[in-house]
């Protein structure tokens, strides 16, 4: 009897966290597949005209999606430096004595203490 | 072929791991570092395999220094308490990975896979992965990667300490059979006397940090250089007894007195320690000039064919391995028996000054 | 304390166990008596720690009762069946000082403090921790931390059952000793009713007045560790317990005789004609090399020196065995023969004992 | 110790010392440089000395935004680390629904600052957000763009909103690494939830929720665009936070020097924050250590 109130209470609290998470979300995509005269024109819970209008326009009009194309721009960029950066690290790890301890690693099958560190 | 450890010590922030040690294990030989935990084994196994540097000495291997050397550059496999595997290969391929790796043909990989899971009777699990075997059989897989390797240096931490009792028993009796022809130097640490015993080869006995002694195992198991070493190779351990020389004599206990005779006539008076091992102590069939001592029984436990009987003698806690099943009553005085034979003196610092007469007959 | 009954008790990890192959647990009926020492041996995977937990209420069994000296507890919590358990990895809180470790099951109980106190340093006396007993848990060895867990697990005295899941799996081999001996002293001083759970037969027949060996589930016999030795019910019981184990081979039993390979043997009691796969059983200890051809055909393998023993390593008629001899025994350069001794020779059927006749049961 | 080096490795380096000086180190000096001189325009600047750090510890301006920040940051860590623990300790253990849980708890972290401001900008108005909507229906008088409590209770909710999964995903984190043996051994002690909670799952939980709340903590004194989004710094100046202020005073009203002063000083308090933090951390491993 009580482990079973113990996992309703549980759902009950992961259940109204959820809701929590989920209606501002839920909000935005309701906004987003509703026609600006229902927005601006009363409240209500779903789209009364479904619409995908809005969508249409982010995809169709350069002055909305360059936004997105800039964005992938600046992420590729950022990866392409973080690779480069990465290589460095690599470096870095070595200066410190690192470098012998990750490879030696691999080549004597010493992940014993990986293991137990994890 | 050799490998050789010279004045090599390891020192970890404030706490010495391995103090100055000198060590020597010839090619095709089983060596076994016996010791409790944290007496320095893994540490000193690192340091052959040179996963560690050691802060002084050298480390020469076939006469060539390999001090700094890295790992990747020695030949050594290393097998470790835990099962440890590559998880998403399967059998097959975790035993042909180090081949792999030097670059062998298929044909000689598939050979030699072959070979090493016919040894460890993987035969039938070639095909699957290792978290699907049973613990036995992935350090079976561990040991046969290890075997492949066609390593000059095996190292063996422990290798059986994870598995259950009769499986330890089974391997154990396997790997002496195994690493024989192999030709390599065998490494093997255990926490376990008779694992010791039952693998042969060398033995060097650890204790803090210390190699107390080395040499053919039943050798350091007879004739103990020190209490130390005496102590760490004896499960149960040895039972220990203060002695005072007095002329003619060895006074123990209250009053009691042993004739000093043959090599402990030699000895010059004064305070000594005996031992012996439980094993040798006798509650009946005992051999003329058996020394008798007046104990109280503490504890029995019966294995079906032998009782152990812990004992106290004036303060001293003893264990006796006794044969045959006893039904004793616990807290009564019990007389047990020893033949002088059967004990070890050391020295107040704890040197031996003398073996026990009957390791000489054997 | 109290008398544990289990009643046609059996568990499966499966939601519906078809066959029999799909019970963890087999059927189980068996009274464990107040204030005995019992171990459950086997090897991992035999359902001894499912057993185990089914009777600390960490598990529901799927069918069958549990009784605590006659009351139903099949389906009370742990906390009101009133028992301790040790877990093989030490389980101590760390943020709490070993004294808070030893009293928190007691605290928890609503003790009162002098009592506590004095409980507590008693303990700590038992496992030799008094000198550490201000210090915080955090930080200390995996021994001294399962000493604390032991420990833990004596501190309530009115305890209905000790249950220990391989307590001494992390402890040196002489610490083991000593903690060992440590427990045996406790039961003979408390009496608590104490189930120990280990595959180290070493540890289940010095520590059990009576031994349960488990196999694939089953319980194959529950014996003193003199019955276990003698007169093993099952070649597994034969090969588990003993080292090394019991040695087994092919033969034809008829009456007082058994033929091995063509050589006749002496049993030494009458076991009429028993069906099935028939095989004798004999342990190393009982078996003597000979050189005057009596016995059967053996040949030296290997010779392991133990120190207090050796084993000799023998192939008898293409079968691997092994006898025991005396610590400094020689073995003669022309040993060819190895000799079985009749009365302690066991018969099995289908790999279990057969009875011979005028035995008591 | 004569380890094996390789001295060919420092080589290595190289991009990455390049890397940090022009993105981090350049601005960093400009800063500073801005920090010591002043301008009348034209590009001329002539040397200030510490005359803008002086005035700005007198500002009652900066302390003002300072409060705020720190009230901000100690309310939302108040309510974010225990809900976050709360949370992880009701989530399932395993199976298909902590998959699922986790999936739906990492949705707002996923999520850009600067969107997080416009849902919550959306959510919280009365004509046509759920929240403001809702609460106008039960007569409760809402409106964050006029009143200042509902300003902050906006914006400490949106942060809760956005934030609290990321404490509960640590806590989880901390929750998994327990084995059973201790409920189990719990539970033959007899301890409350209580004492499960204090003595066995909060102590494997303190690392982990000591990186939480650093990071909470840094990210939420940092705190820029959501606020902005939704209030734009008010009512007034109520959730003007530090580095809205130090916009607003440097690109706002062009007062550099007295800006880069300002942002010199925040770096510092963040900093020492860290340190004690990072302390306190090390402290901790230590006595794990002994």
């Amino acid at each position: 009897m009580r482990k079973r109130f113990g996992i309703n209470g549980s759902t009950l609290v992961m259940g109204l966290y959820l809701l929590f998470l989920l209606l501002p979300i839920y909000w935005l995509l309701n906004m987003s597949l509703k026609t600006n005269q229902e927005i601006l024109g009363g409240f209500s819970l779903f789209p009364q005209d479904l619409t995908l209008a809005n969508y249409a326009v982010i995809l169709t009009d350069p002055s909305w999606y360059m936004g997105y194309v800039n964005s992938m721009i600046y992420v590729v960029e950022l990866l392409s430096s973080l690779v480069f950066e990465g290589f460095g690290s690599c470096g870095d790890l070595a200066c410190l004595g690192g470098f012998d301890a990750v490879f030696e690693r691999d080549a004597s099958d010493d992940f014993g203490e990986v293991i137990k560190a994890a | 072929m050799s490998l050789i450890l010279q004045g090599v010590s390891k020192v970890i922030g404030a706490r010495t791991h391995i103090y100055k040690s000198d060590l020597e294990l010839q090619n095709g030989t089983m060596n076994v570092l016996l010791g409790p935990t944290s007496s320095g084994k893994t540490s000193l196994m690192r340091l052959m395999a040179g996963l560690d540097v050691p802060n002084t000495g050298r480390i020469f291997w076939d006469g060539k220094d390999v001090t700094g050397m890295r790992v990747q550059d020695r030949r050594i496999a290393m097998v470790y308490q835990q099962f440890i595997n590559y998880p998403s290969m399967t059998v097959y391929d975790n035993i042909a990975s180090p081949m792999r790796l030097m670059g062998k043909t298929a044909a000689e990989i598939d050979a030699a896979v072959k070979k090493a899971a016919d040894l460890m009777k993987l035969g039938p699990f070639l095909t699957r992965k290792p978290l699907e075997l049973s613990g036995g059989q992935q350090q079976r897989c561990a040991l046969a990667r290890a075997l492949v390797k066609d390593a000059g240096l095996v190292l063996l931490d422990e290798p059986l300490a994870n598995l259950d009792y009769k499986l330890r028993e089974e391997l154990r009796a396997e790997i002496p059979k195994i690493f024989e022809e192999a030709g390599s130097i065998f490494v093997y640490a255990t926490t376990e006397p008779e694992e010791a015993l039952l693998l042969g080869g060398n033995t060097a006995t650890l204790w803090q940090g210390r190699i107390t002694q080395f040499g053919p195992t039943p050798e350091v198991y007879r004739f103990p250089v020190d209490a130390t070493t005496a102590r760490v190779f004896s499960d149960p351990p040895m039972n220990f007894l203060k002695l005072v020389k007095s002329g003619d004599d060895l006074l123990f206990g209250n009053g009691q007195t042993m004739p000093a005779a043959g090599d402990w006539s030699k000895l010059p008076d004064g305070p000594y320690q005996a031992g012996f091992r439980p094993n040798h102590l006798e509650l009946s069939s005992y051999g003329a000039g058996a020394i008798e001592f007046e104990t109280k029984l503490t504890v029995t436990e019966i294995t079906g064919s032998e009782t152990y009987v812990h004992l106290d003698y004036h303060g001293e806690r003893w264990v006796g391995l006794v044969h045959g099943v006893q039904k004793l009553v616990l807290g009564r005085v019990l007389p047990v028996y020893l033949d002088p034979a059967h004990i070890y003196i050391f020295e107040k610092g704890g040197a031996l000054v003398s073996a026990a007469s009957y390791a000489k007959a054997t | 304390m109290a008398k544990i009954t289990l009643d046609n008790l059996a568990h499966s990890y499966l939601k519906s166990p078809k066959s029999e192959d799909d019970y963890a647990l087999k059927e189980l009926n068996h009274d464990w008596v107040d204030g005995e020492a019992y171990a459950l041996l086997g090897s991992s995977g035999c359902g001894k720690s499912t057993l185990l937990n089914i009777i600390s209420g960490l598990l529901q069994p799927s069918q069958g009762r549990i009784l605590f000296d006659g009351k139903d507890v099949t389906n009370a919590p742990t906390a009101e069946r009133n028992i301790a358990q040790v877990f093989q990895f030490p389980v101590v809180y760390d943020t709490m000082t070993v004294r808070e470790n030893l009293a928190f099951p007691l605290r928890n109980r609503g003790a009162d403090a002098s009592y506590i106190e004095a409980r507590v340093n008693q303990i700590a006396a038992m496992i030799g921790m008094e000198a550490e007993l201000g210090r915080k848990a955090r930080g200390l060895t995996a021994d001294a931390k399962q000493k604390i867990s032991l420990g833990r697990g004596m501190v309530r005295e009115d305890v209905n059952a000790l249950l220990f899941d391989e307590p001494l799996t992390v402890i040196d081999p002489h610490m083991k000793w000593e903690l060992r001996t440590q427990l045996k002293s406790l039961h003979h001083e408390f009496g608590h009713t104490m189930i120990y759970v280990t595959h180290d037969q070493t540890e289940a027949l010095t520590f059990a007045d009576k031994v349960v060996v488990m196999f694939d589930g089953r319980v194959v016999q529950i014996g003193t560790p003199q019955e276990l030795f003698e007169r093993p019910a099952h070649t597994f019981v034969g090969y588990f317990i003993g080292s090394p184990g019991m040695n087994v081979m092919d033969a034809e039993v008829s009456g007082r005789t058994a033929k091995v390979g063509g050589v006749t043997v002496d049993l030494g009691a009458d076991y009429a004609m028993p069906k099935g796969r028939v095989q004798l059983g004999i342990r190393p200890e009982f078996m003597q090399l000979s050189n005057d051809r009596s016995g059967l055909p053996a040949r030296v393998r290997r010779v392991e020196d133990v120190g207090r023993h050796k084993i000799v390593r023998l192939e008898v008629m293409g079968q691997e065995m092994a006898i025991i001899m005396a610590e400094g025994s020689e073995i003669a350069a022309d040993t060819d023969h190895v000799q079985l001794k009749a009365d302690a020779i066991n018969v099995y059927a289908d790999d279990w004992r057969v009875a011979p006749k005028g035995e008591s049961a | 110790m004569n380890k094996t080096v390789n001295q060919k490795a420092w080589f290595l380096i190289l991009p990455v010392l390049a890397l940090v000086a022009f993105s981090a180190v350049i601005p960093l000096m400009t800063v500073v440089n801005y920090s010591v001189q002043d301008t009348f325009g034209n590009n001329k600047f002539f040397w200030a000395g510490l005359e803008w750090f002086d005035e700005m510890l007198h500002s009652q301006r900066m302390w003002d935004a300072l409060g705020r920040q720190l009230i901000f940051s100690a309310i939302i860590l108040a309510i974010e680390v225990p809900l976050g623990i709360f949370v992880a300790l009701n989530m399932p253990k395993k199976g298909f629904w902590a998959s699922f849980c986790l999936v739906l708890m990492s949705l707002p972290l996923l999520i850009p600052w600067n969107v997080v401001g416009t849902i919550w900008q959306i959510f919280g108005r009365v004509d046509i957000g759920l929240l403001g909507y809702f609460l106008a229906k039960i007569g409760v008088d809402y409106n964050y763009t006029q009143n200042i409590l509902d300003a902050w209770i906006t914006v400490i909710v949106m942060d809760v909103w956005h934030w609290t999964s990321l404490v509960a995903l640590l806590a989880y984190a901390g929750l998994q690494s327990i084995p059973d043996a201790y409920y189990q051994a719990a539970k033959i002690d007899q301890a409350s939830r209580w004492a499960v909670f204090r003595y066995i799952e909060l102590p494997k939980m303190a690392g982990v929720l000591m990186i939480a709340i650093l990071l909470r903590f840094m990210d939420s004194f940092m705190i820029y665009t959501e606020p902005f989004v939704v209030t734009g710094g008010g009512p007034g100046n109520a959730t003007t936070f530090l580095s809205i202020d130090l916009v607003k005073m440097a690109i706002g009203q062009f007062d550099l020097g007295p800006a880069a002063a300002f942002s010199l000083m925040y770096n510092l308090i963040v900093l020492s924050i860290c340190w004690v933090f990072y302390t306190v951390m090390t402290q901790m491993d230590k006595r794990d250590g002994v």
